[in-house]
């Protein structure tokens, strides 16, 4: 049961760490903002997402599994939200590109 | 070469990298975003020098309220720059060799220590429990080093009644301005209706776990501060005008609280600050929870700026 | 021997280094307050590695430096919103922001007496 | 499964700190906050890795707050960036 | 009378708490002010300021009386893990100084910064009475304050209050030099702290009594000491780190320019002091103190002449303020380095001190005379001075004997301190001193008799008085003037009462 645990958290965080890599290469490699906020707020949700899901069999205690997962909850809204703030900010600013 | 060594070493390479950038960039601006950034990163570092309770402080301040002064000013500011004259090459050069040298000798002073490392580790953790507390860094801010903690009070009141001195005379007692150039649309009320109760839940804890954990009533404070400032950005409240009696209460009600409680120890403990024995607890979560309050208005008035409005 | 302490232990005279130099090279106000809080941070850095060195009795740091830095950093948020609110009520008075012209000398001459 | 995480974090933080790159060339203020904001999460994350490594509970503390300020930092820029309409066009960094 | 070494671990003592109510005094009155608002001004400080005076008072004779120093350990904890508050005969020396230039102050403000009644609050009033009681706050914690970083913090508070204090009036040219100024002292005031650090990191503790018997000649100690002095003299506006007063101190309203100068730069020069004979005696040495005086001759040389040069008495005052500042760094090699062994009796020790006084209690006079001119006249121009000691003899003559001082002209505390400090530079062998210190005096007498010629002189277009100005305001600068002059009444009394409490090792280092 602890192995099969261990293996999922393994492959969780390591998903969630490769989000991050593409999340970055989106933001490096993709030609213009709003693409660029697209690859971002994806990356960053799932990768975190995956993190948080791989971590909480390590967790011990229940409250911390909480915080854990109203962490990303936290940043899965604001980081919604705030993108498309960005993104009204970017139209406005730059109609053409 | 351990994995955390690594991730020190990255660390420090970026905060290394990022603070450049803030200090050559052109544009005040791009400098000022990069500042949250580095707060970010700070943070970070703070962690890992296990000073938890600096490193929320720091991720409170650094990236949240400082964050937005300067890229509150930078922005107001940008007109400026193009008639900025820098300073001439050789001056710069001259400085640069001067801040080097300056930052060699420090760092000749970290790669060789004391041959004795002093720590007052130890003693502050012995006299800890007569405090009842379980954080000693709260037991150094509220009960060895309460004096300092409280000049600080007086010193973020006194800010506030400099940056409030600086309105033209028509607008004193009237509402800050806060520096915001768009209009709130309905994203960001939508916004700050989620994250203002998570951030005063978040506030509230803080203030509550520091007495044990880290955290505490600045670090509560700030979160307070920070959440009020997005409820006023995005227009769910009003900027209160700066000559409301309810404000101005709000802003001493803590450091008051906490001079009555210091001043009480004459009387009733061993002297000025002294706690008597066995109430220690209880009185320094009092001041504490003033405190936050106090905290929470006076950052969230500093962060609105003088007055620029006469009240209605 | 290179490790954690010594790595930040150097960070921060570099950050104060760095900051030094914005500080007086920098002709924007603006850029001097970014540039200030830099130093500030390496300040708190160098003291943050000493409380580090300071490990003992079951803590993992002298909680007396880490105390100091906390007031440190409200002090120097003080000073950032001050200094800030001053530039900005200059920039409204002038529609400047710099300190170029103000050469005590001759800048007497537009002061009001009394 | 200690060293594993700490190598997440590690992983993690390197490769938000590529983003860093935007942050330094821009080319708009824009893509300066997104880095930032990415930077946010990466840190977010590299700390709850690093509290679950280390047994400590303060740490996701620590995650928590920067979440939720990292939210404020942007909300900070997006509203207190100059009006488009400005008189002089903003300074561009060439870098 | 004589110190001894037992003093030095001495307990919290009897008298202790007069420390903590000196600190404490002015911070109620702040709290009270912001939270109640302008009505109350009055009410207030009519208050606060008596009572203020009297534990100044209290201080002073429990000193004189006890003949050691007071100390408090802040509540109950002993340094290095508690702060301690200390005042020998110097801090209450000063803490008596500061009491009665604040009282002063505050007599001549009551005027100009009331709050008008049965109207809504005013800015100005609220502000000016908050920034005066933080500076005396922030001033009785620098002079009994025993540990670097709530000195540090005290710091802070000082420039918090005196840098609004400067654009009080808000207009453009005073906001330009308080931001200027501002950055001066945020530079300053973290070189200091990052000096703090280092002491901490190398000694563990903060303390100045429990730092004297730790620190050696190492180099942690020399960058320390270097970077903290740095970062004061920046804000003590040594030359060259000067740029900053003039425009600051000239700009202020007359009541804040008189604060400013006669006490607020004194702060930080006061910290100097304490860090290099108290914290780290030994330290200094022939090579240091003869750099630090020398930024002194240079401020004196290079302040008098452009006093002379100034058409504006505001900014003639100001310059005489840097060129009198260099006076005090003189102490460092004619007192540090004293053959007699030990320096707190020699001559260039107290007449450190006395310059100190003398030039607090005649800089706030002379201010407040300029304002009082500036007020009659509706411009301070010297040039368009003429009949002015006809329309205001008193205030003409308060100017004069405020002058005295400052030229170090009998009879007068300036007198006494310069022709001390002129006999410790003879017998110290270090005559340069001299030379610099009788240019320095003509060069004053030259600034002073600038102005008190024109405004003896009679003009043929007689001006007009745009404001008749209340006597009573003249008195306060007169007396002001007088206590400048008192000093020179007593001039070996200070030097026992400035003995008490000194660390017994006296610092010697051969040149």
């Amino acid at each position: 049961m602890t192995l099969a645990l261990n293996i999922f958290t393994v492959l969780a965080v390591s998903a969630g760490t490769f989000f991050f890599l593409a999340g970055t290469a989106g933001l490096l490699r993709f030609p213009d903002a709003l693409t660029r906020l697209h690859a971002l707020t994806k990356a960053d949700n799932l990768g975190l997402g995956l993190i948080v899901l791989g971590l909480l069999p390590l967790v011990e205690r229940s409250f911390g599994a909480l915080k854990l997962i109203s962490i990303w909850l936290l940043v899965q809204l604001s980081g919604a939200i705030v993108a498309q703030l960005i993104a009204d900010f970017v139209r406005r600013r730059e109609p053409l590109s | 070469m351990t994995l955390t060594f690594i991730f020190n070493v990255v660390l420090v390479a970026l905060l290394l990298t990022v603070a450049t950038w803030i200090i050559v960039a052109r544009a005040a601006f791009s400098a000022a975003v990069a500042f949250v950034a580095y707060g970010l990163l700070l943070a970070l570092v703070w962690v890992e020098l296990s000073a938890i309770d600096v490193a929320l402080t720091e991720a409170a301040i650094g990236s949240g309220v400082t964050g937005m002064l300067l890229l509150g000013a930078a922005s107001r500011l940008r007109e400026t720059e193009a008639t900025a004259v820098p300073a001439g090459r050789p001056l710069t050069s001259a400085v640069a060799v001067l801040c080097a040298l300056i930052a060699a000798g420090l760092a000749a002073i970290v790669l060789f220590p004391p041959s004795i490392v002093f720590t007052l580790a130890p003693q502050a953790m012995a006299r800890l429990p007569e405090s009842g507390l379980g954080n000693p860094v709260a037991g150094v801010l509220f009960v060895y080093r309460a004096f300092d903690t409280l000049l600080e009070k007086v010193v973020l009141v006194l800010a506030l009644v400099s940056v409030w001195s600086l309105a033209p005379d028509r607008f004193w007692g009237g509402v800050p301005g806060l520096h915001v150039y768009q209009q709130p649309n309905s994203v960001l009320t939508l916004l700050a209706q989620l994250l203002a109760p998570l951030g005063i839940v978040m506030g509230i804890y803080m203030f509550w776990t520091g007495a044990n954990n880290p955290g505490g009533a600045f670090q509560g404070g700030t979160v307070l501060a920070a959440m009020w400032v997005l409820v006023m950005i995005a227009g769910l409240q009003n900027v209160p005008s700066t000559d409301r009696r309810a404000l101005r209460y709000l802003v001493v009600l803590g450091p008051s609280i906490f001079l009555t409680i210091g001043l009480a120890g004459f009387l009733l403990a061993n002297g000025f600050l002294a706690y008597p024995p066995g109430y220690a607890k209880p009185l320094i979560i009092v001041a504490e929870a003033a405190l936050t309050l106090s905290i929470g208005v006076t950052l969230g008035l500093l962060t609105a700026g003088p007055p620029e409005r006469v009240a209605r | 021997m290179m490790n954690a302490i010594t790595l930040f232990g150097l960070c921060g005279p570099a950050l104060v280094g760095l900051g030094l130099f914005g500080l007086i090279t920098n002709p924007q106000p603006v850029r001097k307050i970014l540039a200030f809080n830099i130093l500030g941070s390496g300040t708190f850095l160098l003291f943050g590695v000493i409380a580090r060195r300071g490990a003992a009795a079951g803590l993992d740091g002298d909680p007396v430096p880490q105390a100091l830095v906390i007031t440190g950093i409200v002090v120097a948020f003080a000073a950032t919103a001050m200094a800030i609110a001053l530039l900005l009520r200059l920039f409204e008075e002038t529609g400047r922001a710099s300190l170029n012209s103000s050469n005590p000398n001759n800048a007497s001459e537009t002061t009001d007496a009394s | 499964m200690t060293s594993f995480l700490i190598g997440a974090a590690c992983f993690v933080l390197a490769a938000t700190a590529l983003g860093l790159l935007r942050i330094l060339h821009g080319p708009a203020d824009a893509d300066r906050m997104m880095a930032a904001q990415l930077l946010g999460t990466g840190g977010v994350a590299a700390l709850v890795l690093l509290a679950t490594a280390l047994q400590s509970p303060a740490i996701v503390d620590v995650a928590f707050m920067l979440a939720l300020l990292a939210a404020f930092a942007s909300v900070a820029f997006v509203m207190s960036a100059p009006p488009s309409h400005s008189k002089t066009p903003p300074v561009v960094d060439p870098r | 009378m004589m110190p001894s070494a037992a003093l030095l671990t001495d307990a919290t003592t009897a008298e202790g708490f007069l420390l903590v109510l000196a600190i404490v005094l002015p911070v109620i009155g702040i709290l009270l002010l912001f939270a109640l608002g302008g009505r109350y001004i009055e009410r207030i400080v009519l208050f606060l300021i008596p009572a203020g005076l009297g534990v100044a008072a209290a201080v002073f004779t429990a000193v004189w009386r006890g003949g050691q120093a007071l100390v408090y350990f802040v509540g109950g904890w002993e340094p290095p893990l508690g702060i301690a508050l200390r005042a020998d005969g110097l801090s209450a020396a000063m803490m008596v100084t500061v009491a009665i230039v604040i009282g002063g102050t505050a007599l001549f403000a009551r005027q100009e910064f009331g709050q008008p009644r049965g109207r809504p609050e005013a800015r100005a009033p609220l502000v000016f009475w908050i920034l005066l009681l933080a500076i005396w706050a922030a001033l009785n914690i620098i002079v009994v304050g025993d540990d670097l970083f709530n000195l540090y913090v005290a710091l802070e508070l000082l420039t918090f209050a005196a840098v609004p204090l400067v654009c009080l009036k808000g207009y453009e040219d005073t906001i330009k030099a308080a931001l200027r100024y501002m950055l001066f002292a945020l530079f300053g005031s973290m070189l200091y702290l990052f000096g703090t650090v280092l002491i901490y990191g190398a000694y563990g503790t903060l303390d100045i009594v429990l730092l004297a018997g730790r620190v050696h000649a190492e180099p942690v100690a020399w960058i320390a000491a270097g970077l903290m002095t740095m970062g004061l003299l920046a804000k003590t506006a040594l030359f060259p780190f000067h740029l900053w007063l003039p425009p600051a101190h000239a700009g202020a309203p007359a009541p804040g320019s008189a604060v400013l100068s006669a006490l607020v730069v004194k702060g930080s020069f006061f910290l100097i002091v304490r860090l290099w004979f108290d914290a780290m005696p030994g330290l200094m040495n022939f090579a240091a103190a003869q750099v630090l005086a020398t930024l002194g001759a240079g401020a004196i040389l290079f302040g008098s002449v452009l006093a002379l040069r100034q058409q504006r008495l505001k900014l003639l005052i100001a310059y005489s303020t840097i060129a009198q500042i260099g006076y005090l760094f003189f102490i460092f090699p004619l007192a540090a380095i004293a053959t007699a062994g030990d320096p707190w009796s020699g001559f260039g020790w107290t007449g450190g001190w006395m310059q100190l006084f003398s030039h607090a209690f005649a800089k706030a006079a002379m201010f407040m005379a300029a304002g009082l001119i500036a007020e009659t006249l509706g411009h301070d121009r010297i040039a368009e001075f003429g009949g002015v000691a006809r329309a205001l003899p008193i205030t003409t003559f308060t100017f004069g004997i405020a002058g005295l001082s400052l030229m170090g002209v009998p009879p007068s505390g300036g007198f006494v301190a310069k022709w001390l400090l002129l006999q410790a530079s003879v017998m110290e062998g270090q005559w340069w001193w001299a030379a610099v210190m009788l240019v320095g005096g003509l060069l004053a007498g030259g600034y002073i008799f600038m102005v008190l010629g024109k405004a003896l002189s009679s003009t043929d277009v007689p001006f007009e008085a745009r404001d008749s100005v209340a006597r009573g305001r003249e008195f306060v600068a007169l007396a002001l003037a007088l206590c400048a002059v008192l000093l020179s009444l007593v001039p070996l009394r200070p030097s026992e009462f400035l003995q008490i409490g000194r660390p017994a090792v006296p610092v010697v280092a051969p040149p």
